[in-house]
């Protein structure tokens, strides 16, 4: 190593680092190029398509679980009854914020558009059933029973009908059901070995939320979600 | 040292360097065996991470798939998402819309940039040189607020979809990108002036753990890696997919500058270029992205042809190979991903040997794994 | 000097007189150890937030802001926070050396306060000796960092230890070897006489750092290698926390850890106020002869100064620390043996020579001379 | 080179051990190998001027349901050419020769597979298990994996 090469060596590094900390100075005191935002006073906007959490508007809810069929995670629980006019009568919607993945493919295929994803990204718990959010209001409990006291109304006036031809259904089932209407309370779309799952989660069972959240894989065993085998197809939406 | 240690016999002392630690990108665990300093064995030990994506793969439909292809490598979902989409494109024989194609190319050229940005600052970061890291970290916010406004998330994207992309390009959105790449190209050299060339920086790096181009060929070694190691391949370029035939790039390839060809220093220094080369790229692909539909028509209920097909995609860490076996069914019937930081995982053995800790450090960051990826 | 001291509090005030000189000496020396000591936390205290602060800026972000005006109480929160926090002890830790080692630290970077020549007759004790008692107090960090080291019967703690150990045993070398140039200078070793040495023409050529050419190689020189041995980056191989983990206070916690990291403070301190008494001519400043100010501001004008010089090297080492990638540790020894200790030896002859063949005089004063 | 031609190379060079070619449906062709002659191939592969696959861009296991499968996706860097070759294996006890000596980069993936299906590949440098704990139960990917409830009384 020749004296050049060693004097060279110490210039080197003294330019090297002269440069380096020139541009860290420059940052240092120019006050623009801070670019920090003061989190709660200054919030950022999420932009139009932000996948934030989901929110099912359940006024438009079809209850045709394409969602839950969908979902790679199965966060979504429907339950869902026939009603008088045939039509599914929402029981109960549940999304597990704390597993989705935020993919929003539940969005994508949903047919009458009532899933969607809101700009809120902000929940902090202390309990994980918090993080289960419920969309239908009244008591899962309730809506069985009203629903099955319409079918049986329905049921009765259309027995009445079929002699005195005359038609009168509560507002919550404005059409009125003709024929006969056996509806039987169905549970749908949710894979079965998933379902208790939900309910332990929902009751605040950690460890049983836990093992579901770490070994999505091993959740649908034996039968495997094959949603789109299903029968029913609505919306011809590509996916 | 050898001299020394043959006067002085030492006891050799056994190191867990990881799952926590904070230069192993992640639960890496490499266990250590070290004379003093030196390493005379570091064997990596993996699966800290395991999700069994393979098997999930095997339960899911297709258009399931895709969000998991974005925990796979987090840090650049666009290039999974879009491997996934040309895999099972390829199986299936689907004719992709151009402006889907392009589109494709766009973000996964920023995710190119956004995964080298990280790549660049947590390498500083090991290195000692904090500053860096914070400073990739600002130039990547502003890729991420790009892909917020195009698919809703900034990490997990899950934008592509089989066929073509889930939505068309927002308003503004080539103009911000092209904004950003103004706003991004005088950045490099920056970087290049406070940290690549300096002295300590390339001494650190400099001749540590040179891997010749036939062994790095012979490990699987690709990507930036391989192209590090002075071999001029690029699936872009020899293997061409999509749209990238219509687009003019370099591919860099480690010189050996300072020091011997395949150190650390021009693995480094590849990902360094090969932003510039993204940039470059970009600027083609928002000229020439051409209007019209972004989908193709794929059936809802998607069951691909019975067949076997492996597709390779060229992504920021390397070549991640997608084997797919379709029974015909909606869901897979068996899904391979050759993940490259895992087969780059091979070397690492080998070229630690008669290291210090310290390069241990230099040669994890230089490989720039990532465990969701290894471990899968 | 206590004693002289206690004699004019005496003179001073008669009221005293009837206390034995012995008590009154001991009272002032505890009460100059207080303020000495208050002084080393609170500016450990703020260096800490200067430090954060100063990282913060340079890396495009704020800094701490939350916690008084400008954040300017964060340290007190700090602090309060790691007194509070549990104070862990490894089971497989050797107990009494893991307790000892963050006070020897401690008392290692302090110690050397005493000395520090802070303005004119602002020194807690004038030791005649006190370059010599720098060096020597400051070597009792490695005992307790090497300590710390072993005691933790952590690895990466281990490995901090012994790399702290070389570290600092190689760099005291070049340290000693630069700051003597100042001592061959002065012709003393006692910190206020050099200092004094350097009331030269016009305040600023009198500096040490303007002597002649090799003593302005000196001063940066010194520097690099107090750098080395503060264990700042680029030389932060014994803490390396992206190798190290943290290094050899990897295992401690709570208020013994807050003893490290006060230590790294006040030892940022004390190697640049030993360069500012060294090179920087201490209190002098330009056109304006510090010395012959009146006894009541001056005295308090010339603190100014000098800690304003102090913590402006002190700033450019955090400066450094945001800039640079760290060495390894090889590097690291070939540094100091290859480029550092060669370097100094050639200064050390150099200024000798200088001082031999022109009898003393620096650069400014020959000038000064050639104009009368 | 064309798969086509690939195939005649081989059968010529090593007869019975090449079983078929595949090529309908699959994109790499495979070249259908006896398990015992895994390695021998392979050497041929990389070496043959005409040939030249110096790389080993995946080597996959593959659960047939009723026999297992090596799979071997070979490049050629030189060349640019590519194909696969397959291993049929049987469901009991299946191993075959490690070609980690031809191509280092299937150590990895030959441990990925013998972790993830059992399949033992002898001569190996190193073969334990990459993925899974060591004392991990059964080969997930095999089609027939039973879920075990519990692993180290943590409740799976």
């Amino acid at each position: 190593m020749g004296l050049k090469e060693y004097l060279g060596d110490i210039w080197e590094a003294v330019a090297t680092t002269a440069k380096g900390m020139r541009i860290t100075a420059r940052y240092g005191v120019d006050p623009r190029e801070t670019i920090t935002l003061q989190y709660p006073e200054e919030r950022w906007e999420p932009s139009e398509r932000f996948r934030g959490f989901l929110y099912n508007d359940i006024k438009k809810c079809t209850s045709c679980s394409m969602c839950v069929k969908v979902c790679p995670v199965d966060c979504i629980a429907l339950e869902a009854v026939r009603g008088a006019d045939k039509k599914l009568v929402l029981v109960s919607y549940e999304i597990n914020i704390g597993r989705c993945m935020y993919c929003g493919l539940c969005v994508e295929v949903c047919p009458p558009k009532s899933l969607t994803h809101t700009s809120g990204y902000e929940k902090a718990t202390v309990s994980r059933g918090e993080l289960i959010l419920h969309f239908v209001t009244e008591e899962a409990v309730e809506i069985k029973a009203r629903v099955a006291k319409q079918v049986a109304e329905a049921a009765a006036k259309a027995e009445a009908a079929k002699e005195a031809k005359t038609t009168d259904v509560s507002p919550e089932a404005p059409t009125g059901a003709k024929g006969d209407a056996p509806s039987v309370p169905e549970k749908k779309g949710v894979p079965p070995v998933a379902q208790p799952a939900a309910p332990a989660f929902a009751a605040g069972n950690p460890a049983a939320g836990d093992d579901g959240e770490k070994k999505p894989a091993q959740e649908p065993k034996g039968e495997p979600a094959k949603p789109e085998e299903s029968p029913e197809e609505g919306g011809g939406k590509t996916i | 040292m050898k001299a020394h240690a043959e006067a002085l016999p030492t006891q050799e002392m056994l190191i867990n360097m990881g799952p926590q630690h904070p230069s192993t990108h992640g639960v890496l665990r490499v266990i250590l065996r070290t004379d003093g300093e030196v390493v005379v064995n570091a064997r990596p030990d993996m699966g800290y991470l395991h999700r069994a994506l393979e098997k999930i793969g095997e339960r899911v439909t297709y258009a399931q798939f895709m969000p998991f292809t974005d925990r796979l490598d987090y840090l650049a979902s666009m290039n999974c998402n879009a491997a996934w989409a040309w895999t099972v494109e390829k199986l299936a024989g689907i004719e992709v819309p151009e402006r889907a194609e392009y589109i494709r190319v766009i973000v996964c050229e920023l995710n190119r940039i956004s995964s080298h940005l990280i790549a660049f600052g947590s390498f500083t970061a090991d290195m000692g040189a904090f500053t860096p890291f914070l400073y990739a970290i600002r130039e990547r916010e502003r890729v991420n607020d790009l892909f917020e406004d195009i698919c809703g998330n900034r990490l997990t994207y899950n934008y592509v979809r089989i066929g073509g992309v889930s939505a068309d390009l927002p308003d503004r959105f080539l103009e911000k990108t092209k904004e950003f790449l103004d706003y991004f190209e005088p950045k490099i050299p920056e970087y290049n002036n406070l940290i690549s060339y300096n002295k300590i920086f390339v001494h650190r790096l400099a001749n540590v753990a040179a891997i010749s181009g036939g062994e790095a060929v012979a490990y699987g070694l690709t990507g930036p890696n391989l192209r590090g190691s002075g071999v001029s391949f690029d699936l872009r370029r020899n293997e061409p997919y999509s749209v990238y035939p219509k687009l003019d790039f370099d591919v860099c390839v480690g010189t050996g500058e300072r020091g011997t060809v395949g150190d650390c220093f021009d693995r480094y220094m590849v990902r360094i270029n090969e932003m510039r080369e993204s940039v470059k790229i970009l600027r083609q692909a928002i000229a020439q992205t051409p209007d019209g539909p972004v989908m193709a028509k794929v059936p809802r209920v998607f069951k691909p042809p019975a067949g076997e097909v492996y597709f390779r995609a060229e992504n920021p860490r390397g070549e991640t190979g997608i084997y797919l076996i379709s029974d015909g069914t909606v869901n897979p019937y068996r899904l391979k991903i050759r993940a490259p930081s895992f087969v780059t995982m091979n070397i690492f053995e080998k070229v630690t040997k008669g290291l210090m800790i310290a390069d241990i450090v230099a040669v994890i960051g230089s490989f720039d794994i990532i465990l969701p990826e290894i471990d899968r | 000097m206590m004693e002289s001291l206690a004699i004019s509090l005496v003179h001073a005030v008669p009221a005293l007189s009837g206390v034995p000189l012995w008590t009154l000496t001991l009272l002032l020396m505890v009460v100059v150890a207080a303020v000495v000591l208050t002084f080393a936390l609170l500016y450990a205290g703020l260096a800490t937030y200067v430090e954060r602060k100063v990282a913060g800026d340079i890396q495009a972000r704020i800094g701490p802001n939350r916690v008084g005006p400008v954040g300017l109480l964060q340290f007190l929160a700090d602090g309060i926070k790691l007194l509070l926090k549990e104070d862990i002890i490894p089971a497989q830790a050797d107990r009494f050396l893991f307790a000892l080692a963050p006070y020897l630290v401690f008392i290692g970077s302090f110690a050397a306060f005493v000395v520090i020549p802070f303005g004119v007759g602002l020194i807690a004790s004038d030791l005649n000796i006190g370059v010599y008692y720098v060096m020597a107090i400051s070597s009792l960090v490695v005992v307790g960092v090497m300590l710390a080291g072993w005691s933790s019967n952590n690895k990466w703690a281990l490995l901090g230890g012994m790399r702290a150990a070389a570290q600092i045993v190689s760099y005291e070398v070049p340290v000693g070897m630069a700051i003597l140039p100042a001592v061959l200078i002065a012709g003393s070793l006692s910190l206020q006489d050099i200092v004094r040495s350097q009331a030269g023409f016009l305040g600023i050529f009198g500096w040490n750092l303007f002597h002649n050419p090799f003593t302005f190689a000196s001063f940066f020189l010194y520097y690099t290698a107090a750098l080395a041995e503060t264990n700042r980056t680029p030389f932060d191989i014994p803490e390396a926390e992206s190798e190290l983990v943290s290094g050899y206070h990897v295992e401690y916690s709570g208020i013994r850890f807050a003893f490290f990291f006060l230590a790294e403070y006040g030892d940022m301190f004390v190697v640049s106020a030993l360069a500012t008494a060294c090179f920087l001519g201490g209190w002098h400043v330009p056109f304006l002869s510090v010395e012959a100010l009146p006894a009541s501001w001056g005295n308090l004008f010339s603190l100014g100064v000098f800690l304003g010089k102090t913590l402006g090297l002190v700033l450019l080492m955090m400066w450094v620390r945001w800039t640079l990638p760290r060495l390894r540790v090889d590097q690291l020894m070939r540094m100091a043996w290859k480029y550092l200790v060669p370097l100094t030896f050639f200064n050390l002859l150099g200024v000798s020579l200088w001082l031999l063949l022109f009898r003393g005089k620096g650069i400014p004063a020959m000038i000064a001379s050639l104009f009368g | 080179m064309e798969p086509k031609a690939i195939f005649e190379a081989v059968k010529a060079k090593f007869g019975d051990a090449v079983v078929e070619l595949q090529e309908e449906g699959f994109r790499p062709a495979f070249l259908v190998v006896s398990p015992e002659s895994v390695r021998e191939v392979s050497l041929f592969l990389r070496d043959d001027p005409a040939m030249k696959f110096d790389s080993l861009m995946c080597l996959s296991g593959v659960d047939y349901k009723d026999r297992f499968a090596v799979v071997y996706h070979l490049y050629s860097l030189t060349i640019g050419h590519q194909i696969g070759v397959k291993a049929y294996l049987p469901r009991e006890a299946p191993s075959l020769p490690s070609v980690d000596g031809v191509w280092p980069a299937a150590n990895f993936q030959e441990r990925e597979a013998y972790d993830l299906y059992g399949i033992v590949f002898e001569g190996s440098w190193d073969l334990r298990r990459i993925l899974l704990p060591e004392d991990w139960e059964g080969h997930p990917l095999r089609k027939d994996y039973k879920y075990p409830e519990f692993y180290h009384g943590i409740k799976v």
